[in-house]
């Protein structure tokens, strides 16, 4: 087994234990943290995966991909929090109203 | 193997040293001034003598110096972060262990 | 004037008009509401452009950077693309001259950027003929959307604003991980370079799973449909048209680009077609139900919407055998749900804003009071139900004619059922608002072209019905489907 | 990459479990505090990782921006919401609404998915190229000698023009919620404002130093432009707040700067080239600096502004 495979592997758990995690938690704090343990395992998947060049340096195409990933993720963190922020501030809360029916 | 190998080797292996004693301290202490206390010396001192032995092994000034600024930053986080954490603990009222 | 209509570059324009419109609004807010129109007005008159080209030229193909695939990344359109674009474009329009006089000041300063940053996604969603392209399409309008729900604060819309994101987000995730093993797999993003090279493979089912996945999350196809509801019903009006006309659609369209071109060699097998279809009947049958148990209008059409959707998956199954049709089907109800979704939202927009609820029950005399708003929703109803003559109508005719040539009683049953239950939500709404409520509430007055942009939509997807050939023409440009000719 | 050495193994092995361990106990842990904490720290173990895997400009955007800067908003919102909602709140909702026999079905599924994907990763074969080929065979006509930045630059550089806009609209949204921005703290005492006089300065030549390093060498507008973000961030917390007057047009021109400048670029070079962002080669290298630049303000003053949270008050808001 090569480092790119192990390293895969890893990515691979990272993404299913976070699933796990995504599920499992009602707080928002979780959810947010458990997509962006999901989100650097997706992109140890890519990056590892690049690696098998032999000797030639990894492919650099899925490294370019990973940093527009991670410029994304950071993104979309910073809004989910402020939400969170509001809709605790609304609600005392900060978890998911139970469905929205009236 | 030349002299300044293995003096670099030394220095490199008494700085692991002082981060292990660190570590151990970090772990094992009972309050968190004492934490603060064994990492922050444990890690400037480990740093700066795995910086010594790195120094002796650089190609150029250039990278040297380089290695030189990263061990002055982390003196500086260091010693400011540490200051934080602790001023922090005070004014939240965790007090200071004792027997 | 020709030869400058037929060389000008409709097709980026399309993506960089609505950016250069939504940083100026950034910048000069003030003016949000004038470049914001004219933006949008520009955008149409793009789509003109480029379905006049393609008319011309056949598929619309731009490598941008001038690389080409698999190193660049290419933009591309067909039929389909242009379909998608046309749905925006009109949609886009009714909304904005809707939200024109909808938002005050203080609440245009925040929609125009976020609605301009949100139409050059799908632009850019629908041009794109690169999966990692589309990946970072979806992040943008994923955010751009949830912002525009949460516009309309309060409990209910943050709430609602929160769980789509959410659901967004994970969907996103499930479709990177697949782009992920595709490129590993096959060693590249393109879209037409994968379809050359997908085989059987463990890799392929793996990245088809993690991508339909996602995708079904984020088409809200039942029982992944959980976050739609609460998103599309407490958004403010325009942005709940938005939501549930294009950006659904959004993820279905790549869905459907994904399954006929790089997931080709998977399909052939029953098993997925037929997990699809009935997941589109149940679809069917439990958002109709819903949606008639509802008490308030705007959670109705939202329920209504997880029907609709579901519709457009029973073409999965059938388009085994009766190819092309069955997909001018679903595109077909595509586009009329577009505009009819979007016709009613406004439509309950404006009853909401007119007497300050959207509780059915107190609809009162809407009918005399506001004929307009009424006309809109009735005439949307009827494309919904699929009565002729009405864009809905010529979409279940040719799904039915589908599933009768197959013999697929199961699934005319369900489309005959979804249709008996849409038309008994909907005679609900116009049964209490012919009626008198028992409590009165005060009334606001309603813009005019707040009234006549939901009539106007509503008119559209009834005149859908006279259009099927023009427009299924060319939706066969580029042959999409891979059948030559047109289907009926 | 190479085989694995003996030594190699066990450090990647490590590496690997610790990673995995620490992202358990980050979704686990029943503090909350200590759960972002360890992701902290997950973050700068990825950071390692990427070094391992020979991705440094991952290893730099890891470190800047998912560990340092998905840090300082995790726990900036971490404080906020001890203030809004009552701090034993939270256990009690977690295992309100989940049960036993649901948890085991939840962690069935997940294992099935880690089991199904960890077969197709071994599936692959253990040699692929994928682009590296390409990329090699045309950097020379790209304008920048690093690979990377000529993927994110030049060759998709149209990915990167619409992440500018993503940053964007993340940005707009978090300015209509309209929540609080972070408020000013008591003073924030000599230590941490000798800290931030020092290295704030500091700070920005790095970013300098790496945006024109990114030509050639790891590094480029997006660690820059992390950077720079991380000392506006240290500002903010040494209690520094812009002039208002600099809160109105000039903050947003500066946001606007990146996204616009690829755009403009965008359509300029359509008009020469008859490309989107095609660059010409001889030309290329400055008109990549020229984007990177803009790029590089854009993204550090887009990712202050984020951890500023709620939209900053001008005098005059042209509202």
């Amino acid at each position: 087994m090569s480092t790119s495979l192990l390293y895969a592997l890893v990515g691979i758990g990272l993404f299913s234990l976070s699933l796990y995690g995504l599920i499992v938690h009602s707080h928002l704090l979780r959810k947010i943290l458990a997509l962006n343990i999901m989100g650097s395992g997706i992109f140890l998947v890519l990056v590892a995966l690049a690696g098998r060049t032999g000797e030639a340096p990894p492919d650099a195409v899925p490294h370019a991909m990973v940093i527009t990933g991670i410029v994304v993720a950071v993104s979309a963190t910073a809004l989910a929090l402020t939400l969170m922020l509001k809709l605790a501030a609304e609600t005392g809360r900060a978890e998911l109203p139970d469905e929205g029916r009236e | 193997m030349m002299l300044i190998d293995y003096l670099s080797a030394v220095l490199l292996i008494a700085g692991a040293v002082f981060f292990l004693a660190g570590t151990v301290g970090l772990l094992r202490f009972s309050d968190v001034y004492m934490r603060l206390h064994a990492l922050t010396k444990a890690d400037n001192v480990g740093l700066g003598l795995m910086t010594a032995g790195l120094v002796m092994q650089a190609e150029s000034w250039a990278v040297a110096g380089k290695l030189l600024l990263i061990w002055l930053l982390v003196l500086l986080a260091g010693a400011g972060v540490a200051h934080l954490i602790a001023s922090g603990a005070l004014k939240r009222g965790i007090r200071v262990w004792k027997r | 004037m020709d030869v400058v209509f037929t060389e000008f570059p409709w097709g980026v324009m399309l993506i960089l008009l609505p950016l250069v419109g939504g940083m100026i609004c950034l910048l000069w807010p003030r003016r949000g509401r004038t470049l914001g129109l004219v933006t949008v007005f520009a955008v149409a008159l793009s789509v003109v452009g480029v379905a006049w080209q393609m008319l011309d030229t056949g598929i619309y193909r731009h490598a941008v950077g001038g690389w080409g695939a698999p190193l660049g990344i290419d933009l591309y359109a067909d039929g389909l693309s242009l379909l998608m674009l046309a749905a925006s474009a009109l949609v886009g329009l009714g909304v904005s001259v809707y939200s024109a006089a909808y938002f005050g000041r203080e609440d245009g300063t925040r929609f125009w950027p976020l609605w301009l940053f949100l139409l050059a996604a799908l632009n850019a969603l629908f041009l794109s003929g690169d999966i990692f392209n589309v990946y970072v399409t979806f992040e943008l309008m994923g955010l751009a959307a949830v912002a525009l729900v949460a516009l309309a604060g309060g409990q209910n819309a943050l709430g609602g604003a929160m769980r789509y994101l959410l659901a967004a987000l994970l969907g996103s995730l499930a479709y990177l991980l697949g782009i992920a093993l595709l490129y590993h797999g096959f060693g590249t993003v393109d879209i037409a370079l994968l379809a050359d090279r997908v085989d059987a493979s463990p890799v392929a089912w793996a990245a088809l799973g993690l991508m339909g996945a996602g995708l079904l999350l984020k088409t809200a196809v039942f029982p992944l449909h959980f976050w739609l509801p609460p998103a599309h019903a407490s958004a403010p009006a325009p942005v709940s048209a938005l939501l549930s006309a294009l950006v659904v659609k959004a993820s279905f369209y790549i869905l459907l680009r994904l399954w006929l071109e790089v997931f080709e060699p998977l399909v052939g097998s029953d098993a997925v077609s037929t997990l699809l279809g009935l997941l589109g009947a149940m679809a069917v049958l439990w958002g109709s139900v819903q949606a008639l148990r509802q008490s308030r209008l705007k959670l109705l059409i939202a329920y209504s919407t997880v029907a609709q959707i579901g519709y457009l998956f029973l073409a999965f199954p059938l388009a085994a055998a009766a190819g092309a049709t069955a997909w001018y089907a679903a595109l077909y109800l595509a586009l009329s749900h577009a505009l009819a979704k979007a016709a009613m939202f406004l439509a309950a927009g404006n009853l909401l804003h007119f007497g300050g609820h959207d509780r059915i029950a107190g609809l009162d005399r809407v009918v005399q009071r506001l004929p307009l708003t009424a006309a809109a929703f009735a005439l949307a109803g009827v494309s919904i139900m699929g009565l002729p003559p009405s864009g809905g109508f010529i979409g279940k005719w040719l799904m039915l004619e589908a599933a009768l040539g197959q013999e697929r009683w199961d699934l005319v049953a369900v489309m005959i059922a979804g249709g008996l239950l849409a038309a008994a939500y909907i005679f609900k709404v116009l049964g209490y608002a012919f009626t008198q409520a028992d409590v009165t509430h005060e009334s606001r007055a309603v813009p005019v072209s707040m009234e006549w942009a939901a009539l106007l939509l509503a008119l559209g997807a009834v005149l859908l019905g006279f259009l099927a050939v023009p427009v299924l023409s060319l939706v066969g440009i580029g042959e999409p489907f891979g059948v030559s000719g047109v289907g009926p | 990459m190479e085989a694995l050495t003996l030594l190699g193994w066990m450090f990647d092995g490590l590496l690997g479990l610790g990673l995995l361990w620490v992202a358990w106990r980050a979704l686990t842990s029943p503090d909350l505090f200590r759960a972002i904490v360890l992701f902290i720290a997950f973050g700068l173990l990825m950071a390692l990782a990427w070094v391992r895997l020979e991705a440094p400009d991952v290893a730099l955007a890891e470190a800047a921006i998912g560990a340092g800067l998905t840090g300082a908003l995790l726990l900036a919102a971490f404080a906020k919401l001890s203030s809004i909602t009552a701090s034993g709140d939270e256990k009690q909702a977690d295992s309100a609404r989940i049960y036993s026999h649901q948890l085991y079905w939840i962690a069935a599924v997940a294992l099935l998915v880690a089991a199904g994907l960890g077969y197709v990763i071994l599936s692959l074969p253990p040699y692929a190229a994928g682009l590296s080929v390409e990329v090699a065979a045309n950097l020379q006509t790209s304008g920048v000698s690093h690979p990377v930045t000529a993927v994110l630059l030049n060759f998709r550089g149209y990915d990167t023009l619409l992440e500018m806009v993503v940053l964007l609209v993340a940005l707009l949204g978090v300015w209509s919620l309209g929540g609080p921005a972070i408020g000013r703290g008591s003073a924030p005492g000599p230590v941490l404002d000798m800290m931030a006089r020092v290295l704030v300065p500091l700070l920005i030549m790095v970013a300098a130093y790496l945006l024109w390093v990114g030509a050639h060498a790891p590094g480029g507008a997006f660690q820059a432009g992390a950077v720079l973000g991380a000392a506006g961030v240290l500002l903010l917390l040494a209690d520094w707040r812009p002039r208002a007057g600099l809160m109105g047009w000039p903050l947003r021109l500066m946001l606007v700067a990146g996204p616009a400048a690829f755009v403009v670029m965008a359509a300029l070079l359509y008009m020469v080239e008859g490309r989107l962002l095609a660059f010409p080669p001889a030309q290329a290298g400055m008109l990549i600096l020229m984007l990177e630049t803009a790029a590089t303000v854009s993204i550090g003053v887009t990712l202050a502004a984020l951890f500023l949270g709620g939209r900053p008050q001008s005098d005059k808001e042209h509202t």
